[in-house]
């Protein structure tokens, strides 16, 4: 027989003055099973948890109950005092006669009899408890960033900073991301290189980041505290440590007219590249689909083609069958940090979507858009910082702009605003006026979202002081007419239709999410949207965190976002990290799940609704070693005690600590008594 | 107590916004007024309410000033604007439906034109070009003009003369019958 | 036994509520601490999480006498788990064929999505529930149900 | 080949050109053209911008003829008659209730299963034969392609090209042989549904498709749509009021038939309002 003791609390008048406390504590000293019921001013008083311990001690008590307010208001602090008493904390629960009894219900009869079936009920509920404990996980205090744009560096130097350790992994042969593309940045107009390369050759030199460029994540497991990543190195064909960087290679090289993607295919790179001057590390690559070796060895020729770099290089670092190789980190949380890439229109247009050919880009050569411009506006671009059209190299005296390309447009792109392109569009027509004094800049657009500090004022700028023409509406269609490119568009707020000459057309296309982020994001169990932008844990309050603990989110991976944001939302991801490795082992609630193996019959529907992917596969073998079955087995590490595993199984096989089938079926049997 | 909107509601006649969005599925609210389909609207320089106007109308229920509009009927049917639209709003089939609406109301060039055709149609079961310049002449009062081009026309065997009704002429009428009654 | 209409005037069901933990149950003590008054005909089971809600659950409280039950969780998009409560919806789609195939009346289930911050909701469900059930008078096919169950 | 054919009241009359380039050029290239027996008016765009069920109506009964005669396919050659037949189809298809008002009216059985088909599309799909039996008659002549508003939209439903770059005629006139040239005029309505009733517009509308079309060079137009071709061919002497040359209008199928060596008169050139004549002698010439 159980020996359960129940506390009925007053809450000084908030309990007593509509439930009849003394009743309903004589009602349970009938109940079965129950040892002692009493009644109390104040529970959570300390004299009112000493009524408890010295009740627990006394009459050798091996369940409570509190029937006094919410247990979201005080089942910690109950538990405690048991535990003070040597019970096991989670043979403790409340029944609710506080907000769900005395608070809503004014008639005392009433009032009391509900009380009495709620406190019942928990009763019964006790009756099945079992002793848990709490969950103990260590962390290993380092942490892996995927992505090196200025989120990512961020991320990285904050918390290696903080003083744990960091793993940077980057897809492309230098971080920098899209910051080291940019001209000068709004609001301040300050050069984004000169703002981002210090902070990039910090990292390269931080004691405690390991920088894994040209690399990408090739599988993740574990769970908060305790992930296991592999990661992988690709080929650059360059041997990194005897490489110094001198460069000579890349000038030797034969083949020197492939679009280079740093330059948004404006200007030549070649074969074996640098993606950029300041880059880090300053390890060259070589393209294996343009290098001349590589394209006769993969037609098959027995001959070695050029190598015109190998003997370029004075230190022998040319490796040309140098192979990926993988490497396999331990770290306790990991930050996403992949950015964005822009909207190109007719390139990677989503499925079903008929695009742009009104207007004209990829076949009017000087429509271009607005990373092509930071290209040309910036000092270190291909026309070294001249405005001049990729067409014939004419500086052009009246550019175009358009705005929400492919953003705001549900019917051929996104339905969502891209944020941060009414801010760069002003920039770049500022930018244009303060480089070709006596040039026209036109902007059409519909709105003008400019919510920041200084923001609306650096728009505005554009307007009174640079010269910039807005326009309020869109442009219908675009073609090259001869030497112009002609603009039809409608002015509607003078209501009348207008048709543009310009010599350069810039399209501020939407800013989407990296291809192949969907993978990315499966291998770390985190949820994204529709468009493929990672999910925060909450709009709100967890902006930083995602659904699986341990994994953060910073900066354009999440949301559109310009660089304040990012770096914000980095910072606080670093933080959030900081805080984590603070604690030598994290401590979670046993509400977890577990499986019952004999029972198990592996179908794995199980797997299938967990939220958290907290459900592995287990073989189970006889001595011999051969194979009998594969059970569902829970990590409780990463299981969050959704219980959705258990009402799912067909065989009843798994059950939720805290939350049993016995807990349950006894509070709604003991509902009928 | 108040009832609740929705029932004070239905006993008004349903808005100019909701009829549009039961006979042609375009919600009008969702236009934002960007103006992508005047830009693109080839009348736009001749009418004094472009595409986008008439949206902004419409979602505003200024019935009485659309279906009295002369550019309802200046419209091409070119869907150049439908085309464009970054919110599907279909510009084109917003002016058509409210063409039928002001159909009854418009003794225009136009809607003489659109008449003087669907009749040939009645009659004949085709179209009979001949017949149908004079209906027209004669519905908008304009006799001069083009009949002269006529025996040009006819010179290149371009023009009926005598019009031939096809066998099922009586179950093209009854159609007509029967889509006037049904839209009624 | 009560004739019909004595019932009728004397019924006070009683209600079953099976609820999550992070949005009813949390909206339920709003409703509490804003002191606004409801039917108490309700008793509250508290789970963690819809998708932890057996359709079983719900037929053993009819079994076991309950008049009317209450199913209820985070709004679609909120769940506290991100997902469990995609699968709760899914699964009692299934569960109200089940529920009409066992002869239950369907309106004696009421589900619902009812967050933290919805207290006025909670009582309205708790209320509507309560009239909708009074009007449908007591569940006597239960003993049948309880018979089938053995 | 075989498919039903519904030539559309102006293939009778204004576009009688159309009709006979087109069957010449079908029996050329082996394709059989069976007409629609007691076909109707779709109702054109009159239809369209007065009584909505009336604009499906009258393409519903003769796409359910065609379903009962044994097509799967119908060609539409004209533009108009196409974008209503085709239109029809797609509204009925995606919507049960307008389905059930239209078969309420049409007094027939009728299950929407028959495709529709335009001229370019049809042609396109020949190109290979007619590159194969062209001979270099067409080379060097230099032609704009105009596809005008019917062809290309609604992108929903007629959705055989781009709806914004198409290149589907430019196709066919490689394939014959000759060469388009690029312009930017090829999607702008010409006002066809105006043509009488509002005679300035047209004349306003016209004159910038030629003007462009000179201006990069074509010495010919070619079009797809018989109310393209009346209001560019019979209206033309409006529309050049500064002395331009005029740009002879042919219709795709009379280009076809002319690399086809097909004689003018057979492909009705000597209907045209601005003589067709002199570019097919051109064309002559050059086979031998
Ligand atoms: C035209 C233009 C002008 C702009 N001007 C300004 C301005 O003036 N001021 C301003 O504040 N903001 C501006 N921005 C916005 C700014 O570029 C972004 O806010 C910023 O770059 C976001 O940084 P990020 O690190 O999140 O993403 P990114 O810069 O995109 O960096 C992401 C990095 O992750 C890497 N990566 C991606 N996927 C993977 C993977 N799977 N594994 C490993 N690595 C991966 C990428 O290679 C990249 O290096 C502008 C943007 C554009 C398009
Ligand atoms: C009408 C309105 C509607 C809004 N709706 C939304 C919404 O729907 N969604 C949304 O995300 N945001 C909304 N917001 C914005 C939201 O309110 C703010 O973003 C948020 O409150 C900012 O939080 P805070 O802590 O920075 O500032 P506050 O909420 O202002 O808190 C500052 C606190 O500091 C205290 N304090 C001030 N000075 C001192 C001092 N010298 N010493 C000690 N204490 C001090 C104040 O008393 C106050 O308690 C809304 C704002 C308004 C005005
Ligand atoms: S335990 Fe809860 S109900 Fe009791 S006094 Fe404390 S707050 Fe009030
Ligand atoms: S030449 Fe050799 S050392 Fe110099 S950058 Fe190239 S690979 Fe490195
Ligand atoms: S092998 Fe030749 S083509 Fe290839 S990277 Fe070296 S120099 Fe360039
Ligand atoms: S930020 Fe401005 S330009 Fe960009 S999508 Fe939003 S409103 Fe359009
Ligand atoms: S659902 Fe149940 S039986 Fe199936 S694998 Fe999971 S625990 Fe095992
Ligand atoms: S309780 Fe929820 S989180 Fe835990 S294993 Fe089951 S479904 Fe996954
Ligand atoms: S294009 Fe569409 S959204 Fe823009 S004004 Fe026209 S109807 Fe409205
Ligand atoms: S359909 Fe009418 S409103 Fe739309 S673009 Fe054409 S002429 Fe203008």
């Amino acid at each position: 027989m159980a020996r359960i003791g129940v506390f009925v609390c007053h809450c000084g008048e908030n309990i007593g003055r509509t439930v009849d406390c003394a009743r309903v504590a004589d009602a349970l000293r009938e109940h079965p099973g129950v040892a002692h019921s009493v009644d109390y001013k104040y529970m959570c008083s300390d004299p009112g948890q000493a009524l408890i311990k010295q009740a627990i001690a006394e009459k050798r008590l091996d369940g409570v109950v509190v029937a006094a307010c919410s247990p979201h208001m005080h089942e910690k602090t109950f538990r405690r005092a048991c535990a003070g008493a040597d019970l096991n904390p989670f043979l403790c629960e409340m029944a609710n006669v506080r907000e769900h009894c005395s608070w809503i219900h004014e008639d005392r009869a009433r009032a009391t009899d509900k009380a009495i079936d709620l406190a019942r009920t928990i009763v019964e509920k006790v009756k099945h408890n079992r002793p848990l404990q709490t969950i103990r996980i260590p962390v290993t205090r380092r942490a892996l960033v995927i992505g090196g744009g200025i989120a990512g560096i961020q991320a990285a130097l904050d918390i290696a900073d903080g003083g744990a350790e960091v793993v940077l992994v980057e897809k492309e042969p230098s971080i920098g991301g899209h910051m080291s593309q940019l001209s000068e940045t709004f609001p301040t107009l300050d050069c984004s290189q000169c703002i981002l390369t210090p902070r990039m050759v910090e990292v390269y030199q931080h004691p405690r980041i390991k920088l894994m460029a040209y690399s990408e994540v090739d599988a993740v497991s574990g769970y908060i505290g305790n992930f296991t990543v592999k990661i992988r190195q690709k080929a650059r064909a360059v041997d990194a440590s005897t490489c110094n960087g001198c460069g000579a290679c890349t000038k030797a090289c034969i083949q020197r007219k492939i679009p280079s993607e740093f330059d948004e295919r404006l200007g030549p790179r070649s074969a074996i590249y640098v993606p950029f001057p300041q880059a880090v590390p300053n390890t060259p690559v070589i393209d294996r689909a343009n290098c001349a070796y590589f394209k006769a060895k993969a037609k098959g020729a027995t001959k070695a083609a050029c190598g015109k770099c190998a003997e370029a290089c004075s230190r022998g670092a040319i490796d040309f069958d140098q192979q990926d190789s993988f490497v396999t980190e331990k770290v306790g949380a990991i930050v996403v940090a992949t950015g964005f890439q822009l909207y190109r229109i007719g390139a990677d247009q989503p499925q079903g979507l008929t695009g742009y050919g009104e207007y004209g880009y990829g076949t009017v050569p000087d429509v271009i858009d607005g990373l092509q411009f930071e290209r040309l506006a910036s000092a270190s671009g291909p026309t070294g910082g001249k405005i001049l059209r990729p067409s014939d190299g004419r500086e052009p005296k009246r550019i175009v702009f358009l705005q929400c390309v492919g953003s705001r447009d549900p019917a051929k792109g996104m339905a969502y605003c891209s944020k941060i392109c009414c801010m760069y569009v002003a920039k770049h027509t500022m930018l244009y006026r303060h480089k070709v004094h006596d040039g026209q800049a036109t902007v059409f657009y519909m709105d003008i979202r400019a919510a920041g500090k200084g923001y609306d004022e650096f728009t505005r700028r554009a307007i009174e002081e640079d010269g910039a023409r807005y326009v309020r509406g869109r442009v219908a269609r675009l073609y090259r007419d001869g030497d112009v490119i002609k603009v039809h568009g409608f002015d509607t707020l003078s209501g009348e239709p207008l048709v543009l000459d310009a010599d350069m057309v810039v399209l501020a296309t939407a800013m989407r999410p990296q291809p192949g982020i969907e993978a990315l994001a499966q291998k770390l169990s985190v949820s994204y949207d529709q468009h493929g932008f990672i999910n925060e844990a909450h709009p709100k309050l967890r902006p930083v965190e995602t659904n699986t603990a341990g994994v953060f989110v910073a900066g354009a991976c999440q949301a559109p976002r310009d660089i304040p944001d990012s770096v914000a939302m980095a910072s606080a991801a670093a933080s959030k990290i900081l805080g984590l490795f603070s604690q030598a082992e994290l401590e979670r609630e046993p509400t977890v799940a577990r499986v019952d193996t004999g029972l198990c019959s592996g179908c794995f529907h199980c797997e299938r609704v967990c939220p958290y992917g907290a459900v592995e596969r287990r073989e189970i073998r006889d001595r011999k070693g051969n194979l009998l079955k594969v059970v569902a087995e829970v990590n409780p590490g990463v299981c969050q005690g959704c219980g959705t595993c258990q009402a799912t199984c067909p065989s009843k096989s798994v059950e939720l600590d805290g939350f049993t089938d016995q807990q349950i079926w006894a509070e709604i049997n003991a509902l009928a008594l | 107590m108040s009832a609740p909107p929705s029932e004070a509601g239905s006993h008004h006649p349903p808005t100019l916004t909701a009829h549009l969005r039961a006979t042609t599925g375009v919600n009008v609210a969702a236009c934002y007024q960007c103006g992508k389909c005047s830009a693109g609207c080839p009348m736009a320089v001749e009418t004094a309410l472009r595409p986008h106007d008439v949206m902004r109308l419409a979602a505003s229920e200024q019935r009485e000033r659309l279906l009295a509009a002369e550019s309802l009927w200046l419209c091409l049917t070119c869907e150049a604007c439908t085309a464009r639209c970054p919110n599907g709003c279909d510009p084109a089939r917003v002016i058509d439906a409210l063409r039928e609406e002001a159909a009854h109301q418009a003794p225009r060039a136009i809607g003489a034109f659109h008449r003087s055709f669907l009749d040939q149609i009645r009659a004949f079961g085709r179209s009979f070009e001949l017949g149908l310049v004079m209906t027209y002449k004669l519905r908008s009062g304009k006799l001069t003009q083009d009949v002269t081009t006529a025996p040009g026309l006819l010179g290149r065997g371009k023009l009926k003369l005598v019009p031939h009704p096809i066998a099922g002429v009586s179950d093209v009428r009854r159609i007509f019958r029967a889509c006037e009654k049904e839209e009624a | 036994m009560a004739t019909a209409a004595e019932s009728l005037t004397a019924f006070e069901p009683r209600i079953t509520a099976f609820v999550c933990n992070w949005c009813t149950y949390t909206g339920a003590d709003l409703a509490g601490t804003s002191r606004l008054q409801m039917a108490p005909n309700v008793r509250i089971v508290r789970l963690p999480c819809t998708g932890r809600i057996d359709p079983l659950f719900v037929i053993k409280a009819f079994e076991r006498g309950a008049d009317g039950v209450i199913v209820s969780g985070c709004h679609p998009a909120d769940c506290h788990y991100t997902a469990g409560n995609y699968h709760a919806r899914r699964r009692f789609a299934v569960f109200r064929e089940l529920l009409d195939f066992m002869g239950i009346d369907t309106r004696r289930v009421t589900f619902s999505w009812v967050s933290a911050s919805e207290g006025g909701k909670w009582r309205d469900v708790v209320n509507e529930t309560v009239g909708r059930v009074q009007a449908l008078g007591p569940f006597e096919a239960y003993h049948e149900l309880a018979g089938r169950q053995g | 080949m075989r498919i039903g054919y519904y030539p559309g009241c102006s293939l009778h009359a204004t576009a009688r050109e159309l009709d006979e380039s087109l069957r010449a050029v079908a029996s050329a290239l082996d394709l059989e053209l069976q007409e629609l027996d007691d076909w109707s008016c779709c109702g054109a765009t009159s239809g369209h911008a007065t009584n909505h069920l009336l604009s499906l109506a009258l393409p519903a009964r003769n796409l359910a003829l065609a379903e009962a005669q044994g097509h799967d396919r119908v060609l539409a050659p004209c533009a108009a008659c196409y974008n209503r037949l085709a239109t029809a189809r797609h509204e009925i298809a995606a919507d049960a209730a307008l389905a059930a008002r239209v078969a309420r009216v049409l007094e027939r059985p009728f299950a929407n299963r028959v495709t529709v088909a335009n001229l370019v599309e049809v042609l396109r799909e020949l190109g290979p034969a007619i590159t194969a039996r062209a001979g270099r008659s067409l080379a060097g002549l230099k032609v704009a392609c105009y596809y005008g508003c019917l062809l290309v939209r609604p992108a929903a439903v007629v959705g055989f090209d781009d709806p914004e770059q198409p290149t589907s005629m430019e196709d066919v006139v490689r394939a014959a042989g000759a060469t388009p040239v690029a312009w930017q005029m090829r999607l702008e309505c010409c006002g066809g549904a105006f043509s009488l009733a509002r005679t300035a517009s047209v004349v306003r509308l016209g004159r910038a498709i030629l003007d462009d079309a000179r201006r990069a060079g074509a010495e010919a137009l070619v079009v797809a749509c018989p109310m393209c071709h009346s209001n560019l061919d019979f209206r033309q002497s409006a529309m050049l009021e500064r002395g331009e040359k005029p740009l002879p209008v042919l219709y795709l199928s009379e280009l076809v038939g002319l690399a086809l060596g097909i004689a003018p008169d057979t492909l009705g050139l000597q209907r045209h309002f601005v003589d067709a004549r002199p570019l097919a002698a051109r064309a002559a010439a050059e086979v031998h």
